[in-house]
């Protein structure tokens, strides 16, 4: 409480902060267990066992079972613990960042090549760029929405 | 006397590693970036520094959410490489320069700078993509970096990291520091992370090529106004990993003109967009 | 609002925490120091705050050579005791108030301190015997201490500690941060440690009766002025130990007065040689 | 180098700097590892053994031995490392505070009740306190040396 968050209005994006670190202690506490390598394999061998060894919440180990990244970070997990997570699957970072934004892997990736994503109107919500909530998902994802 | 003879400023990019190990340097994708650095590469020949004051941000590597430093200065003889997640990266361990790292600490503590002290750290891309990026591919074993590294960490993954108004001041104190050390050195101090990108969420991949090129103006020609820029600044322009920006206000302080010497040569001055995620920026200044 | 209400000053000695748990503290020898805390035991019954934020330095028991934080704030929810060498001292986990303890890192790191953030810790005698002193015994599965805690260990094992200038004006932006922070909390801030000993050496067993005296004086009536003493004074006067005296400067500095309010109101003071190898001294200041 | 040590003119007073910590690193983080019961058992049964498993040079493990903290001192130890070595024998920091004096046990614990050592003397090298290197060891341990 009594935090002052001025980075609230950016949207399609989560500041770790310490509300976030608070909710995602555990969370990331298991990703950041995964730079061991007995661990990987461990993890790999029976996700949901060595899931059950974290004090993570149910919604937690579900994310992370399904590799939502977006649902992992709305429950307090931090972008360079979760990368942990796809280091263990041999994804990319281009392909962990870009499964958050509903594209495919050859969108975002296109996206990027033309010089990324622009800043013009995601600055702040409610403006009408491809990173405001109303335009999500994008791509492929959005396309297989509608 | 030891001196600062120069800055040099990066992007750290872990997928530049993972291309240079997985020998994808000379591919199309690739090739623009590694191009530009091909300057630096000869420069860095032609004047090797003894030591190298890497700034850099680790990313939740040596560093989980057990224990968080602002600034983590590193004190000891060698470091390992990190394993992120798929195998440390196949490049020479990291050799310290414990006396000068320690003159540092005492020096910027005593300067009050509120250091932590850190032995052992194993270091990941933030450090280890940089030295690539400059001295070329190494061989883990065989092979050893061309200079002594002193890692200093800074955290830019937990909110809030320190303020770029901080980092610059921290640099002044560096030099001072750096240059009371009567050994006959010559060091650089890098300011490594950034450029605009974001990683996460619906916004991920962000770039602001117009932001970028005037944070490198500003950084060149007027880095006493740029240190004052908030925190939300750079994730609104530059994504929430621009944030690694104020890392090169920490090499930037460190130059002679910040403590009314000369205006630095810029060397090197080169911008492509992408490395993955990323906008890859690249500096180099010269004390003159 | 959040208000810290008083300041509580106390010698953390290893020797008095034995003696509490092995049952001597009647005993000739120990009862003219446990006497000096029996105001302090009633006035925090009386007045008993809700988080007590404590500022001590960890003995080589949370950080070992491997990493030396300068600042390191605890945002734990609880804290285990560490085992010192002989077993865990018998008394309660320490609760913690990550709340009022994550606000108060990133306010001060936002006003240019350079903290380390700690979410796990083990807390050595410099935390709990104070505790034991002010709330008497308490048995470690049974009870609980009445307050919740926010550890806050200082760096003075390896030189450089903090400067006394730096740790005086880092107690001014923990009182600007508490005062921020929007729940009804009373928070005392405890000073601990010192007053003069010296544990190693030829010169083990120092006390300087006069120096300790007139730092106490001089600690209630002009803070400002005290808090500009060299860290060599310290070492020269007060024992190579007595540097943990700075210590007390963090809680002084969050007093009303150093912002322009009343001027703190001395409620104990108490001074007694020796305690094991240590000069104890114990101070409470309230703010009206 | 180049390290100021304004402090250098202490008698009897080693203060653990830069170059004393780098000294004393694995000394000290041997002490360290006595933090935990297993290996303070394991320490016991065979201190020798234990100490072999630590990259510490002989004159530290021979100091450990012979629990002389002055010259585990000199040899970059720090008292509150070295503490851990004598919780482990069951020793008090007053025990192990009057060792380095040459004192008994008896006669340290007389001067600490009789107000502590006098910093008269004792402020600088050079002065004729108590604790000035012509006039070590002190007590009962000077009287058996002459
Ligand atoms: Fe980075
Ligand atoms: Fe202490």
């Amino acid at each position: 409480m009594a935090l002052h968050k001025p980075y609230l209005d950016i949207p399609g994006t989560t500041i770790f902060d310490a509300d976030m670190s608070r909710k995602g202690y555990w969370l990331n506490q298991f990703c950041m267990s995964l730079m061991k390598a007995d661990n990987r394999a461990r993890f790999k061998a029976d996700e949901r066992a060595y899931l059950d060894e974290w004090p993570m919440t149910e919604p937690q180990k579900a994310a992370v079972l399904s590799r939502d990244l977006n649902e992992c970070i709305r429950l307090g997990g931090n972008i360079y613990f979760l990368a942990k997570i796809g280091s263990s699957d041999g994804k990319s970072f281009q392909q962990m960042a870009g499964s958050m934004t509903g594209m495919t892997e050859q969108e975002y990736r296109d996206m990027m090549i033309a010089g990324g994503r622009s800043p013009e109107g995601n600055r702040r919500l409610g403006e009408d760029g491809d990173a405001q909530p109303h335009r999500q998902p994008q791509g492929a994802g959005g396309r297989n929405k509608s | 006397m030891a001196r600062i003879t120069a800055s040099v400023y990066t992007s750290h990019v872990p997928a530049i590693g993972a291309a240079l190990d997985l020998g994808k340097a000379q591919e199309p994708y690739w090739l623009p970036v590694f191009q530009g650095y091909e300057f630096g590469k000869q420069w860095i020949a032609e004047r090797r520094p003894d030591v190298v004051f890497l700034v850099y941000n680790d990313h939740a590597s040596a560093f989980s959410l057990e224990l968080i430093p602002t600034f983590a200065i590193g004190t000891a003889a060698d470091y390992e490489i990190a394993d992120e997640g798929f195998g440390p990266r196949p490049v020479p361990r990291v050799q310290g320069h414990p006396e000068l790292a320690w003159h540092v600490a005492q020096s910027v503590i005593q300067d009050d700078f509120d250091l932590t002290i850190v032995n052992r750290m194993p270091v990941d891309h933030g450090l280890t993509v940089p030295l690539s990026l400059m001295f070329g591919e190494r061989h883990p074993m065989r092979d050893a970096w061309p200079v002594k590294v002193i890692p200093f960490a800074v955290n830019v993954v937990q909110y809030p990291a320190p303020s770029g108004r901080r980092c610059f001041q921290l640099g002044q104190a560096i030099r001072r520091a750096v240059e009371s050390f009567d050994a006959d050195l010559d060091v650089q101090i890098w300011g490594t992370g950034g450029m605009s990108h974001q990683l996460q969420g619906p916004r991920a991949g962000l770039i602001n090529r117009e932001w970028d090129n005037r944070f490198l103006d500003q950084l060149i020609h007027e880095p006493a106004a740029l240190a004052q820029l908030p925190h939300i600044d750079y994730v609104r322009e530059a994504g929430s990993e621009g944030i690694e920006l104020v890392m090169w206000l920490i090499a930037r302080g460190a130059m002679a003109d910040v403590a009314g010497g000369p205006v630095p040569h810029v060397a090197q001055r080169f911008y492509h967009v992408p490395a993955s995620n990323t906008a890859v920026g690249h500096l180099i200044l010269e004390n003159p």
